[in-house]
């Protein structure tokens, strides 16, 4: 019942945000949209997930918006209106996936290949091979701990990034922002 | 010891290189340990190709934690020849940087630039080794975020826009592979492509697999730029610091083919191959004649180039859709010669840039006398971009056409001839104005770019003539690696 | 209807990636298509946790008297895409405010103008 | 525009009136940054680890520079000082797979940390945990610092 609640919420949220212009209020319904999502992870059994989505998700996404926000403006121009070739391939590219949905396993139904093949193994060895109860940290930190490498990379390369972006800019900024106009009219 | 480790020290070698960039911070000292870093990487490439050679593909479990349970490394023919590529044009582009950096990038930022640079390589070959459909997810990521970083360091502020575009497309074109690849693990319960492979046929004909595959298949078609999904890329180039374009040029979009490559050779195999080879024939032939054309009107030298990188996207797309061992293989050789041609060619532009501080057409009038060796340079791997015989250009068009030929589609090798004409056409647009437009007088002191640019341009214009008179060691490779694909196809 | 049944979250799932991928692909202002790109992913996130669960099954973190635990791999997979996902999240904000200081716009339409305005050139 | 960042930092300058916010989040971070350790170390056995604890105890810093200003923010953790953690935490982790390389394992192997393998992939787990947590909270304070740090500019 929470579950359909939940998803209700989700998916009115989403809409809402197709017609809000106030992008305050477009942030602040992003940020309750992965909350949102967070709870549903607790009611799937996904507490690793729904701790990083309201921490990471919810929360630090949400603050570097509300920056950007403070920085820009919060409050969007016009209406774009219903455009329609882009409403075309999102209906197309829906209708295949919901296509692809016909085959597939039911939800919760323990006999699905991934309940049969990878997936359960873990369980069995990861609390003897790793002596680590909570299957997630063992399949996260060791099976597939170079995904983890991959992903700590990524952080990396994301906040590298923002310094070559926006770092440090008090001092040179005006004599940036000539040299890019100046770029353009060369 | 380390021998046994080469799989793994060719990925981490860059990404511990890269933190340790971040913190050096001086210039020249970034520039110096990302240069000798990666030289060890091609070497390590190297190493890792002859090992292919001898003993065959290396399977390298991450972890010790063997196949579907760990992350498995896993390099034959394909990606070891891939490995060389991506890191000798990294290798060869950073002796280049030095000057051409240091011109276009404020000094403050430029050990980010190499940081960066390194983890793009990192993140592309990453992408090359590895044997699991969502640690490739994982490094795709890794490049792209660094390359989105690295276009919008251009000194133009439509950089910015390019960078944002890409970042979108190139976001969605990842989400796309991920919900393939979720759907794929729904139905198999496995990540590892080899793993995939097997357990796909039993249940190849369910409508969750068909879709998984179309979603990968579209989601890494964004990333390659394959016509009508190349709308970033010819801002993306023309917009990016030029050491960046020719790197991205030369690597990131042949990483992307190899990445379809594997995944519909290799994972998905058998019937969806023929399907997914007749789209893909249609759109790489639209996009050879919409990406030549187009390339002719342009004013702007590297907007020029990027749609003619369109145009030889289409070429590669077009080999493997003939899904022979033919096709494929001159599918590969291009994606070969068209690495070291298209660096050659962004490496003129780019020194051209360095002394001009322009890539408009119109202010390259009389340059081949001005910098007759970096125009010269130019035209030779012009040349190879044509596919005139004796260049390397013309190896790949040889097996694309013959592949054609043995399939009987005489129209596609009419068609491929045509579009490699079209190629004339805007290639001799630069040299008319180059060599038989009067130089503007303010241009009196246009000189010859430093020699640290200049080698890199020789080598990789060199080795563009190198492989087109002697061929037999890519075509080797190629025809090896086309065979082992095919096995996959005929299972 | 039965044969269907168990398959509507999965399209309430693919609605919700379908909005946001429209936002991302029609709306015009460059944060909300950074808002739609986290509705798409995160639409996706849960497609992928919701295959992982199974019926009566418990979080799986092993402990005395539970037998059924939830399929662990898709949380691993998912935490490292949350992460990506901000990480992309950070990235194209910056650009977003470089972009808003040299284009004095956040407006997809209003910078094409002031591009095409100086086309030219290019 | 211009009101808004008028209006951010006359918001700002009420906000150093505020002592109860101030009194109440001295006793908070505190508590933030202990839940952060806990959470960092508790992994093993509850939801948690490396990622989520780097957020925590980056949002402590961030819920600090927001009420204090986020220049005396900054003095606390300087911008060398950051990117120091910022590589750290990233060369732990890759050079943990390095030490499993040099102990005769392949890349990422922590059995053979120490002589007992589920010992090993312990404190192989531990430390690499570290180096998440290490590298993810420094990244946020550091992306966080330098938009907020925008809002001076000019």
């Amino acid at each position: 019942m929470i579950f359909y609640a939940l998803l209700t919420f989700m998916v009115v949220s989403a809409l809402a945000l197709l017609w809000l212009r106030n992008l305050f209020a477009v942030v602040m319904l992003s940020g309750s949209f992965s909350l949102n999502a967070a709870v549903l992870y607790v009611v799937m059994d996904a507490v690793d997930v729904a701790f990083t989505e309201a921490a990471v998700g919810a929360g630090i996404a949400t603050v570097l918006m509300l920056g950007t926000l403070a920085l820009t403006t919060s409050h969007e121009k016009s209406d774009p209106g219903v455009s329609w070739p882009h409403f075309v391939v999102v209906v197309v590219v829906g209708s295949a996936l919901i296509y692809g949905t016909l085959d597939m396993p039911r939800y919760g139904d323990p006999m699905a290949p991934i309940h049969q093949h990878v997936g359960p193994d873990y369980i069995e060895r990861g609390p003897t091979q790793t002596g680590m109860p909570n299957v997630v940290t063992s399949i996260l930190a060791s099976y597939r701990g170079y995904d983890t490498l991959g992903e700590v990379t990524v952080v990396f390369t994301a906040a590298a990034g923002v310094l070559a972006l926006i770092g440090r800019r008090r001092k040179k900024k005006n004599k940036i922002n000539k040299r890019t106009r100046s770029g353009e009219r060369s | 010891m380390l021998v046994a480790n080469l799989p793994a020290l060719q990925v981490v070698l860059p990404l511990i290189a890269a933190p340790i960039c971040l913190l050096l911070r001086r210039s020249d000292r970034a520039w110096l340990w990302a240069t000798i870093v990666t030289w060890f990487c091609l070497g390590i490439a190297i190493c890792l190709l002859r090992e292919v050679l001898s003993v065959g593909a290396i399977s390298y479990p991450i972890g010790d934690w063997a196949a579907p349970i760990g992350i498995e490394y896993k390099i034959d023919l394909l990606s070891a020849f891939l490995l060389v590529i991506v890191s000798l044009i990294g290798a060869v582009v950073l002796p280049y940087a030095h000057a051409s950096v240091s011109s276009e990038i404020p000094d403050a930022r430029i050990y980010l630039f190499y940081t960066m640079y390194l983890l793009c390589l990192c993140g592309l070959l990453g992408i090359a080794v590895t044997g699991d459909a969502f640690n490739l997810f994982v490094f795709l990521e890794i490049s792209s975020l660094s390359s989105y970083v690295l276009i919008s360091m251009g000194r133009y502020r439509r950089s910015l826009t390019a960078a944002y575009r890409y970042l979108i497309m190139g976001t969605v074109g990842a989400t796309f592979y991920i919900i393939g690849v979720g759907m794929m693990y729904m139905m198999t319960g496995t990540l590892n492509m080899a793993d995939l492979a097997n357990r796909i046929p039993a249940v190849a004909e369910t409508r969750t697999i068909q879709v998984a595959i179309a979603f990968i298949v579209v989601g890494l078609s964004l990333k390659l730029a394959i016509f009508p999904l190349h709308m970033w890329l010819p801002n993306a180039y023309t917009f990016a610091p030029s050491v960046v374009t020719i790197f991205l040029a030369a690597t990131a979009t042949k990483v992307a083919v190899y990445a379809l490559l594997r995944m519909i050779f290799t994972v998905f195999g058998g019937e969806p191959l023929f399907v997914i080879g007749e789209v893909l024939m249609i759109l790489s032939v639209a996009a050879m004649f919409v990406g030549s054309l187009v390339a002719i009107y342009q004013t702007n030298i590297k907007r020029m180039l990027a749609y003619s990188s369109i145009a030889q996207i289409g070429y590669m797309v077009l080999g493997i859709s003939f899904i022979t061992t033919t096709g494929l293989a001159g599918g590969i050789i291009h994606l070969f010669n068209h690495a070291l041609v298209k660096g050659a060619l962004f490496m003129a532009v780019g020194g051209m840039f360095f002394r001009i501080a322009s890539v408009r057409l119109d202010d390259m009038a009389g340059i081949g006398k001005r910098m007759p060796i970096t125009t010269g340079c130019f035209v030779i791997a012009g040349l190879g971009l044509i596919g005139v015989p004796l260049t390397a250009g013309f190896i790949s068009k040889w097996y694309l056409v013959s592949a054609a030929l043995e399939k009987e589609m005489w129209l596609i090798a009419v068609l491929i001839l045509i579009s490699s004409l079209l190629a004339v056409i805007y290639i001799w647009r630069v040299v008319e104005v180059a060599y038989f437009r009067a130089p503007p007088k303010r241009a009196a002191v246009m000189s010859e770019p430093p020699l640290s640019m200049l080698i890199p341009l020789f080598i990789l214009t060199g080795a563009s003539i190198y492989f087109g008179i002697d061929a037999s060691r890519t075509v080797d490779i190629a025809m090896a690696a086309a065979q082992f694909l095919m096995i996959g196809v005929a299972q | 209807m039965d044969q269907f049944a168990g398959l509507y979250n999965y399209w309430i799932f693919i609605v919700l990636m379908m909005i946001g991928f429209y936002i991302v692909m029609a709306q015009h202002n460059l944060i909300k298509k950074v808002v739609g790109l986290n509705i798409f992913q995160v639409s996706v996130f849960v497609f992928y946790i919701s295959m992982s669960k199974v019926e009566d099954g418990s979080a799986p973190i092993i402990a005395e008297g539970i037998t059924v635990y939830s399929n662990p791999l898709p949380h691993v997979l998912i935490l490292t895409a949350i992460v990506v996902g901000v990480a992309t999240t950070a990235l194209a904000l910056a650009l977003v405010v470089r972009i808003r200081d040299s284009y004095g716009s956040i407006e997809e339409d209003e910078i094409e103008a002031e591009e095409r305005r100086r086309e030219k050139h290019f | 525009m211009k009101n808004l960042r008028a209006m951010s930092k006359r918001r700002r300058r009420e906000m150093q009136h505020k002592e109860v916010l101030r009194v109440c989040s001295k006793l908070l971070i505190p508590l933030i940054m202990l839940f952060a350790l806990y959470v960092q170390f508790h992994g093993d056995f509850g939801p948690g680890g490396g990622f989520q604890a780097g957020v925590i105890f980056a949002s402590a810093f961030i819920l600090y520079a927001l009420i204090f200003g986020v220049d005396v923010g900054m003095k606390v953790l300087s911008p060398g000082a950051r990117r120091f953690f910022l590589a750290a935490g990233l060369l732990l982790y890759a050079g943990v797979g390095i030490a499993g390389m040099l102990f005769g394992g392949r890349y990422l192997n922590y059995s053979v940390l120490l002589q007992d393998p589920v010992a090993g992939q312990h404190l192989g787990i531990l430390l690499i945990e570290l180096g998440v947590g290490v590298t993810v909270a420094a990244a946020m304070i550091t992306i966080f610092y330098v938009f907020a740090n925008q809002d001076e500019s000019e």
